[in-house]
């Protein structure tokens, strides 16, 4: 059993820049950010450091930060430009019962996180369905595709703050 | 071999052991109603179509604010100082006519959030439970107690009202008065005859 | 016998034939009625529930309301399907189940045909019962129909197997094929029926009792496997296979196999129970003989007939509504494994002792 | 009748022959709702399976981000419809930690037993349309037939017999029924002798057990990498419940055991554990609630509930067991009245994932074993 900060120190030894930082303090959860492109290591030897052992990864979540710039549309919605999109990632170890949050933050305008699917056959699908409401894309992930929407939706991300409910979905009217 | 007829021994007996069950059962009594002849007898705390007991509502648009769904469309219109619109049962003055208060069954998910904030608890859930429609819209339940022509009236004596006074604020703007005798013609402006003849027919 | 009394009533060959064939079909009809309304109240009434209630008195007059639904239902039949074969295969398998009750004796007055080779002539014509189900499965054009009507197919042929060692067994006892003499050898009490080691004395009939026991219950299983019953049902596994065969069918088409899977159901009990227990023949002797009142004999066999059929039928119905399905794999197992090694068995064990 | 199962997970095909897809739902007796399967078969042995799901998706997160923090408590009961208590208990958990407040006593009781409850009743579904599923028609309906009752119990408390919008974030919106607790354990009485019988009729039937026992082993491995929880990794030998392993409410001040599968007739962690072990749960379900009625507190079951929910900026990941698996929800607040994200982590959802390793090698009538000892809810699975 680890603490976060523990663990945190560790993986600043072995990987240095590509853990960002240790956020604590904030209220309920203190989390850690990595590098997007090097999420796959770090979780690679989250798994397999016989000290840490994260073997399961209890939840895998995308998320919108909205914390870009809002341009307002001709029509009266607002769209997002910039800021980032961040997935969070609830690993837990079932024999030494500890638990860590890592949260990478990817630009909203091309969102690229390195895949953990391989490491954890849980984020699979975990991943396929972030990639289908935030549009963010898993480099090497094994079969991205849509899981919760139709496979030939085309308006969108529907999770991101600015998505706009489409007309029509293949001629057909959306809103009954 | 000796596993060989184990198998067929366990299997024989097992479906015996099951069969028992099922023919005890045949002589047990059903535990299904035969629904319409008979009824089930509902708990109190039922919870199943909505009704608004219109004599105590004030209008206050809590329930719709509570509704996850927003099936409570209400609209009000503000009462004229001179209109009486009576008072809830626990003795509060009303001082807001009800010209909508539409509740929309097709999308109710009876999870009565609306039920608690009333602050005078004229929104309950009802035991009645059978009141399929043919037509979506006649599932839409207007509870409202006056009538259509009523609430246009009620509207437009508002309008009338407010344009009145906005008449008089600006006939009173004219000559650079003090904030306070912006409010005084309120009190002392007559209601027009026109309305007090309505409301004795309401 | 049932020819022959029509002939001298009516004097008239063709009339007579008719009037003999469509006997058995009306008989058919009514027990289906029966039957169906009978699984829905067994069903019921070991799952605590009620059934159907509102239609007549509990419900009795519900199967008429659904063969009156059934034959209203438009009859859909899909662009794809290979439509002579979709339409000929309901009547081959219903056919099939019909012809059967030719040969089956009700009593010893009421048989279609009173053929030496009976018993023998019920198994091949069942026959048309397969050809009928692929044909269903295949013009169907349904991945499922075909699936269900290959396993229907590979059930029946392997469990004809143990069903004939079985019959073979008995035939070798009574030294005949004939239903009617078969029927007629177990006459007297109880104790002759074939289950009961047959009409023999001494030894022998002791020896036989465990050794037909076994052969029952073979065959009892086996012919569950043919109609296709839980724990058998495969062809028609309705969390698997949809409906198996006869998903794509509708209307009347669908009823003309349930219909056939009714009269199936009795046809195989007529087999079992005239084999074993005695056809026709009461347990404790006749009314008529006692009284003296010839005519009433024939009526007071078809009622036992008609009882020990529908109490075979009631025993499929109670075994259906407890056991689970077996898996397409287990099914053969159990056949090729089980069944036929101890058909096989029993058979040269009973060989033994006939010929001794 | 013992026959030789399919105990490889790869298939060698000795033929070439051509591969027939089959596509198993949205509409099939036993998807178990709209999930679709696609099927590649060699005969009728699998070679590959390819679940498509989002035939129910409702966008739960997309509307609790629309919602106030009460308001979510409804559509969360629709997510696994056949454990609704157990929905609403997790996220008032995980509210109630992100808002830092302490819920009296009483109220944590009542949820306890409503939460296990609730457990009883959703296994009783699972086990009945397993054996529906298999092929047996009569035990689903005796299941149904007991959990009536407990709906019954559930619709005397709070109204409504399924969606019951009870555990509100801080409290309950009723007290319990005066009726309730001698009720309550009148059910627990009837019902015991009533896991025998459903024991007799499918659990230990020969049909049945040969039907589940050493189809679709999950190994306990693959298990933990694949993120499964509840009955399901319990069925493959890890006592791993988080009612103990992560307590949460007053789960610690209860004696109960975790079954575990054992493999009693066949390999462990195939589809007769994963069935055990429910049958099990069950048994202690019922432990736990007599012990819970025992010991209820008197109080106040509304005092806690805050006026107006606005939590502080942060996030919080909160599990429960519920009878599916781990239920977590991670919310992140950004001070508002409406919750920022909502990221439900449905058993389900996760539990399907594995669908295709348990099923290669298998044959078509395995698939339905599998499925339902997989015991899915596509309104979780989809949400």
């Amino acid at each position: 059993m680890k603490t976060a900060e523990e663990i945190f120190k560790i993986l600043k030894d072995k990987f240095g820049d590509a853990v960002i930082e240790l956020k604590t303090g904030v209220p309920v959860e203190s989390y850690m950010t990595v590098d997007p492109l090097k999420i796959d290591e770090v979780c690679l030897f989250l798994r397999d450091e016989p000290e840490l052992k994260f073997d399961n990864c209890m939840n895998l979540s995308g998320v919108d930060d909205a914390n870009g710039k809002k341009e307002a549309q001709p029509d009266g919605t607002s769209n997002i430009v910039g800021g980032t999109l961040s997935v969070v990632y609830h690993l837990e170890s079932v024999y030494l019962k500890h638990k860590l949050t890592l949260k990478v933050s990817t630009p909203r305008d091309n969102p690229q996180v390195k895949s953990v699917a391989e490491i954890w056959r849980s984020a699979d699908w975990n991943e396929r369905e972030a990639y289908d409401l935030f549009g963010i894309n898993f480099i090497n992930h094994p079969d991205l595709r849509r899981i919760l929407m139709p496979y030939d939706w085309e308006a969108g991300y529907p999770l991101r703050k600015d998505y706009k409910n489409p007309e029509f979905y293949q001629g057909m009217k959306v809103p009954y | 071999m000796r596993e060989y007829f184990s198998n067929i021994w366990t299997s024989l007996a097992t479906i015996a052991i099951g069969m028992k069950v099922t023919f005890k059962h045949m002589f047990v009594p059903a535990v299904t109603i035969q629904y319409p002849d008979v009824r089930p007898e509902l708990p109190e705390r039922e919870r199943n179509r909505l009704y608004v007991n219109m004599d105590d509502c004030i209008g206050c648009d809590q329930c719709s604010r509570a509704c996850p769904v927003s099936c409570i469309e209400i609209e009000t219109v503000k009462g004229l100082p001179t209109d009486d619109i009576g008072k809830t049962s626990n003795g509060k003055k009303k001082a807001l006519w009800v010209t909508k208060f539409n509740i929309d069954f097709a999308k109710c998910c009876y999870c009565q959030l609306c039920v608690f904030p009333c602050p005078t608890e004229c929104i309950y859930m009802t035991d009645v439970y059978e009141f399929s429609e043919f037509e979506r819209k006649s599932l839409v339940y207007d509870f409202v107690t006056l009538t259509p022509e009523e609430r246009e009236q009620k509207k437009l004596n508002y309008q009338k009202y407010e344009a009145e006074k906005a008449a008089e604020k600006a006939a009173v703007k004219k000559p650079v008065t003090p904030p306070v005798t912006e409010v005084k013609p309120k009190i002392e402006n007559p209601p027009s005859t026109e309305t007090q003849g309505e409301n004795k027919v309401s | 016998m049932m020819y022959d009394f029509f002939l001298d009533l009516f004097g008239n060959e063709i009339l007579a034939a008719i009037v003999t064939g469509v006997t058995p079909l009306l008989f058919i009809l009514l027990f289906v009625l029966f039957a169906v309304w009978l699984e829905r109240k067994v069903s019921a009434h070991m799952q605590d529930r009620l059934g159907p209630m509102r239609t007549g008195w509990h419900g009795w007059l519900q199967t008429i309301a659904d063969l009156l639904k059934l034959i209203q239902k438009e009859d859909i039949s899909a662009s794809a399907n290979d439509k002579p074969l979709f339409n000929l295969a309901p009547i081959l398998v219903f056919a099939g189940s019909y012809a059967a009750f030719a040969a089956i004796p009700f009593s010893s007055y009421f048989i279609g045909s009173n053929l030496d080779l009976g018993i023998f002539f019920i198994i091949g014509i069942s026959g048309l019962v397969v050809a009928g189900i692929l044909m269903a499965g295949w013009a169907s054009n349904n991945k499922y129909s075909l699936l269900g009507a290959m396993r229907a197919a590979a059930q029946i042929i392997s469990y004809e197997i143990p069903t004939i060692l079985v019959v073979l067994t008995v035939v070798m006892i009574t030294r005949t094929l004939n239903l009617h003499t078969l029927s007629e050898m177990q006459t007297g009490y109880i104790w002759n029926w074939m289950i009961f080691g047959g009409p023999g004395t001494g030894l022998e009939k002791f020896l036989l009792i465990p050794l037909m026991f076994i052969g029952f219950l073979v065959i009892y299983t086996s012919t569950l496997a043919e109609v296709n019953r839980t724990p058998f049902d495969i062809p028609e596994a309705e969390s698997e296979l949809v409906s198996g065969y006869h998903t794509e069918y509708s209307g009347m088409k669908f009823a003309m196999f349930f219909l056939a899977e009714y009269a199936n159901m009795y046809a195989v009990s007529a087999i079992v129970s005239a084999l074993f227990l005695g056809g026709y023949q009461s347990p404790i002797g006749y009314l008529g003989n006692l009284i003296g009142v010839s005519w009433l004999v024939p009526i007071e066999q078809f009622f036992w007939f008609t009882a020990k059929g529908a109490f075979f039928v009631f025993v499929q119905m109670w075994l259906r509504w407890t056991l689970p399905r077996l898996r397409v794999d287990q099914l053969m197992a159990l056949c090729w494994k089980y069944l036929i090694p101890i058909a096989f068995v029993n058979l040269i064990i009973v060989g033994l002792i006939t010929v001794l | 009748m013992s026959f030789e199962t399919n105990k490889s997970i790869e298939y060698k095909p000795v033929v070439k022959t051509e591969h027939m897809v089959l596509n198993m739902g949205p509409q099939h007796p036993s998807t178990h709702g709209v999930l679709r399967l696609e099927l590649e078969l060699e005969g009728e042995i699998i070679t590959r399976v390819i679940p498509h799901i989002g035939y129910l998706h409702r966008c739960f997160e997309k509307h609790a981000e629309a919602m106030t923090y009460p308001q979510v408590v409804p559509y969360t009961d629709r997510m696994d419809y056949l454990a609704s208590m157990g929905n609403e208990f997790g996220y008032a958990v995980a509210v109630e930690r992100l808002l830092g407040i302490q819920v009296p006593e009483r109220v944590e009781y009542i949820r306890v037993i409503m939460a296990e409850l609730q457990r009883i009743a959703s296994h009783l579904v699972a086990l009945g349309t397993y054996g529906a599923d298999i092929g047996a028609m009569t035990p689903f309906l005796f299941c149904f037939r007991d959990r009536e009752m407990i709906l019954s119990l559930f619709e005397m408390t709070c109204g409504a017999r399924l969606l019951y919008n009870y555990i509100w974030v801080g409290g309950l919106s009723h007290d319990l029924h005066p009726d309730f607790v001698r009720k309550t354990r009148d059910f627990c009485t009837y019902f015991k002798p009533k896991i025998k019988e459903l024991n007799d009729l499918l659990t230990y039937n020969k049909i049945f057990i040969e039907r589940t026992a050493n189809v679709g082993v999950l190994p306990l491995d693959t298990a933990i990498n694949f993120g499964i929880s509840g009955p399901m990794l319990r069925g493959s030998g890890l006592k791993w419940d988080l009612r103990k392993d992560d307590p949460y409410s007053v789960y610690h001040k209860f004696d109960f055991n975790i079954p575990v599968g054992e493999g009693k007739v066949g390999t462990v962690g195939d589809c007769w554990d994963r069935y055990w072990v429910r049958v099990l749960e069950m048994e202690e379900s019922l432990k736990i609630i007599e012990q819970a009625l025992d010991q209820l507190p008197e109080g106040d079951v509304t005092s806690a509930i805050p006026k107006r929910i606005k939590p502080p900026i942060g996030q919080v990941y909160a599990r429960v067991e519920n009878p599916r698996g781990e239920l977590g929800y991670f919310i992140m607040s950004d001070g508002n009245v409406n919750p920022f994200r909502v990221k439900v982590r449905a058993p389900s959802f996760v539990n399907l994932g594995v669908m295709d390793v348990l099923c290669r090698g298998h044959m078509v009538a395995d698939i339905i074993a599998i499925l339902g000892s997989v015991d899915i809810v596509l309104g979780e699975v989809d949400r």
